[in-house]
């Protein structure tokens, strides 16, 4: 059963230095204000997971807290690169990143196979590239066919954390709109974290919605605007501005230090 | 994939951008299912909806199938294109179901680098371990070259980008049905990227000059037709909307 | 894009003798209108496939419809066997039946191969059981664990058969309530046919609910009440009583054939 | 699975089958979520939650997730289970990840023969190829029997169901906890079902005449407490509405 707690708390019982932890949200739900959290109590040494890491993971990563980035997709969406990412593959700071990169098809295959307690996903994929040598990337024979496929390993982080747009009082959590591979990484990982807008006597009937049940998670959080600049579908739009802004505050070291320090680290936890 | 909105419009009334989208729009046709990317590729189905192609079918890897969006999203998973959808997916059953399934007609791919053999690379400049310029990465591209039907590639011709040899290959190219540039279009013929089509007032060396390879040109090089009044009407509506 | 024709067109023009054919829906939205079709069309030969064979399948086997069946659990839910079936097997009555057994899991595993278009699916099954031999089951070897896992040869039937609860007249298919496999069967199909309880000009939305475009499906057809004495969620309940009363009408040959002749040879197509 | 419903009520007031659900249902904890199929386990399973173990979960294999039942369903897939589900997932996302994604502590399993190591056949009688009795065949139960914490199998004890030697085996017996029959209880001690408990008025003889081995009996062997009149209550509360 999930314990509904503060964020503060949920990321000091959850994720410890060293861990390999999963914030993840496809465009929408990203989990930004538990990745601030994490940032302002110092995680250091994680391994990050993330399909299509953005300004959340460009905030860790210029803030030191990653050792490692495992995904499939690194830009601005719309916008371009990150700079943060960038000058820590390109340049080691402000530490080095190791990097394990696969496909889209690759991680969601990954997500799927350690949600259903298999080691291994298969897919057709990873086909006369280049990622296949830099990735862990592995060959399986169809005992019927003897065509030869993918195989990627299964991912079971520490910790996964999603944002979603509510939970009722037992710590059941719905979700509604674009949910991505929000469900997999919840049933992946030894540890999940469901951040949420808001918290309600009954979660009514939605189009589209999925609920976690309370008892595949260990903590919900209140976490009003948790999502900013991305979006809670029915809650709030996509800060598309910010997503432009982005690109000039984190191109320098110093502009995107003194950013971090006055809107994140001085910032007062939810 | 992300595309860069730089516009720049010219003294025939369109922008390349414009013809590009132009371009792509018309080859879609009513029937296609679509796998979409962010920018262009995005403006070019969405007009093609608009215009010849009402039937299109636009499938964005967020999820979302069937989006009918009035505005042009910003990102793949902006919130319009889950409203306007016949049904949303998760991610894992986008890419298993729909995309692997073999259920996708088109797709769009855009890179910094393309080689003739409309092998893509969006991963990296420089080496792998010590890059010069890193990229956001493959996302949907390598299965995207491997399951849909027909490959279609919108980039700039640049030197830089139309390279005799890539720096990393982040997709294959052996299902690139045509590559619409700024300059013209290249569709393969036997076996490598050929100038099938120059746009109005580009000459063919220009697109020589632009190509890091030497360019095969077709015997039958035409010229694009350019933009029509209601092409460029819808597609400004569109960006305006 | 799927047309919309009559039943009878749709099973005349997408089912053939000989083919391997799914009629899907667990427990909710068993198609029993167009199984009924397959009866008076006189099919023959068919391979049928269905993870939960019930009362349809024992109307069409007791017909002498198939020659195979594909399943995973074939009796008549809450009640006991399924005669037409047993009798089937045991005595080849009407004609032989091969069987082809699985687990749920085995043949879940295996229809979402087929709609992912993979040639096998892996599953932790089949394990420490004689089922193993019986089934068309194979080994596969986790490329980076090396742990020993089951593999299914993916389902592609020729042919998919679902029921659903309405249809837009573009033919888009949306089913609520308990959704089963019936979303892997359409795709994992060469060809499929949806029949619905009505069509209408606007699917809006219904939670929970999952669409079928119209362009993963050959035909819709209009059946109402197409899933009695199973229940369409939101139409009409499941027909307990008739669920019990099988058993006495299915028990002896000539009762079958009689009840078959009045109700289903004799009645008109939808 | 399918349970014959046969009731029988005893002189001591309550039926064979309510002493089996009762017996079940108590060993239920608050916070189990259980696997759930048609018949005892389900009149089990709602018992519990009327009564000691109200936030006992109960997943149908039919993809309801936190199903609440007023009535008891006839079916695995009854619309009432997803009526009053907290999610309705497809039946292959409960195979896979939330049966064998192990998110499920208890399973319950019915059949034709057991033997006493726990194995169990509900697919045929006589040989595979030229049966006797075609049975309804494995269902879930293969694989519930390898993914779940703790298997609980509740079965009538008769010569032909206790068998030295299965003729087909289903699933395999080393995650069976408990075995409840319309007699006693049985539990695996020492890697073979153990009479533990007699049901009141049992004799250790007559559960012995119903098993087709020699049973093994426990040394602190005790006879099972009747059902309560709360537990009748809840019980026929249930079967009534």
């Amino acid at each position: 059963m999930a314990e509904i707690v503060t964020l503060a708390e949920a990321v000091r019982e959850l994720v410890h230095d060293g861990d390999t932890v999963a914030l993840e949200g496809f465009t929408h739900l990203i989990p930004h204000a538990a990745g601030h959290e994490l940032v302002r109590q110092r995680r250091r040494e994680l391994t990050l997971i993330r399909m299509t890491p953005d300004i959340v993971y460009d905030q860790l990563i210029g803030m030191g807290a990653a050792r490692k980035l495992v995904f499939s997709w690194g830009g601005n969406p719309g916008v371009g690169s990150l700079h943060r990412l960038r000058d820590a593959v390109e340049h080691g700071w402000p530490v080095p990143l190791e990097l394990e990169e696969h496909s889209h098809a690759g991680m969601a295959a990954a997500y799927v196979a350690g949600a259903a307690n298999l080691p291994f996903g298969v897919l057709r994929g990873y086909a006369g590239n280049d990622l296949v040598e830099r990735t862990r990337v592995a060959t399986v024979t169809c005992p019927f066919t003897g065509e030869e496929l993918a195989a990627v390993r299964a991912l079971r982080p520490d910790v996964g954390v999603v944002h979603a747009q509510r939970a009722d009082r037992h710590g059941n959590v719905q979700v509604w709109g674009i949910t991505g591979v929000q469900k997999e990484t919840v049933l992946a990982s030894r540890r999940s974290l469901a951040t949420v807008e808001e918290i309600v006597d009954e979660l009514d009937e939605r189009p589209g919605a999925i609920v976690l049940p309370s008892w595949v998670l260990d903590a919900v959080a209140v976490a009003p605007g948790g999502a900013r600049p991305s979006y809670a579908h029915g809650y709030y739009d996509r800060d598309n501005e910010f997503y432009v802004a982005w690109d000039a505050i984190s191109r320098e070291r110093d502009a995107f230090a003194d950013w971090m320090q006055r809107h994140v680290l001085e910032a007062v936890a939810a | 994939m992300s595309y860069t909105a730089g516009a720049g419009s010219t003294e025939s009334g369109y922008s390349s951008d414009e013809i590009m989208a132009v371009e792509a729009a018309r080859r879609l046709r009513n029937d296609d299912v679509c796998f979409v990317g962010i920018g262009l590729p995005s403006l070019a189905a969405n007009l093609a909806r608009r215009t010849h192609a009402p039937g299109c079918v636009l499938v964005y890897e967020s999820g979302t199938i069937g989006a009918k969006p009035a505005r042009l999203p910003l990102s793949i998973g902006d919130g319009e294109l889950a409203e306007t959808a016949d049904s949303v997916v998760s991610v894992p059953e986008m890419f298993a179901y729909w995309l692997q399934g073999g259920r996708i007609d088109v797709g769009f791919l855009g890179a910094a680098q393309i080689d003739r053999h409309g092998n893509l690379n969006s991963t990296v400049i420089g080496p792998y371990d010590s890059p010069k310029v890193r990229l956001p990465g493959g996302g949907g591209a390598p299965e995207i070259a491997t399951s849909v039907e027909n490959v279609f590639v919108m980039l700039r011709q640049t030197r830089r980008a139309f390279v005799e040899r890539l720096d990393f290959r982040t997709s294959r190219g052996d299902r690139v049905r045509v590559v619409v540039t700024d300059l013209g279009i290249l569709e393969p013929r036997d076996g490598e990227l050929t100038l099938v089509r120059v746009h109005p007032g580009v000459r063919v060396d220009d697109v020589r000059a632009a190509t890091g390879w030497e360019l095969a040109v077709a015997s039958d090089l035409g010229e694009t037709t350019p933009p029509t009044d209601d092409e460029l009407a819808a597609l400004r509506t569109l960006e305006a909307a």
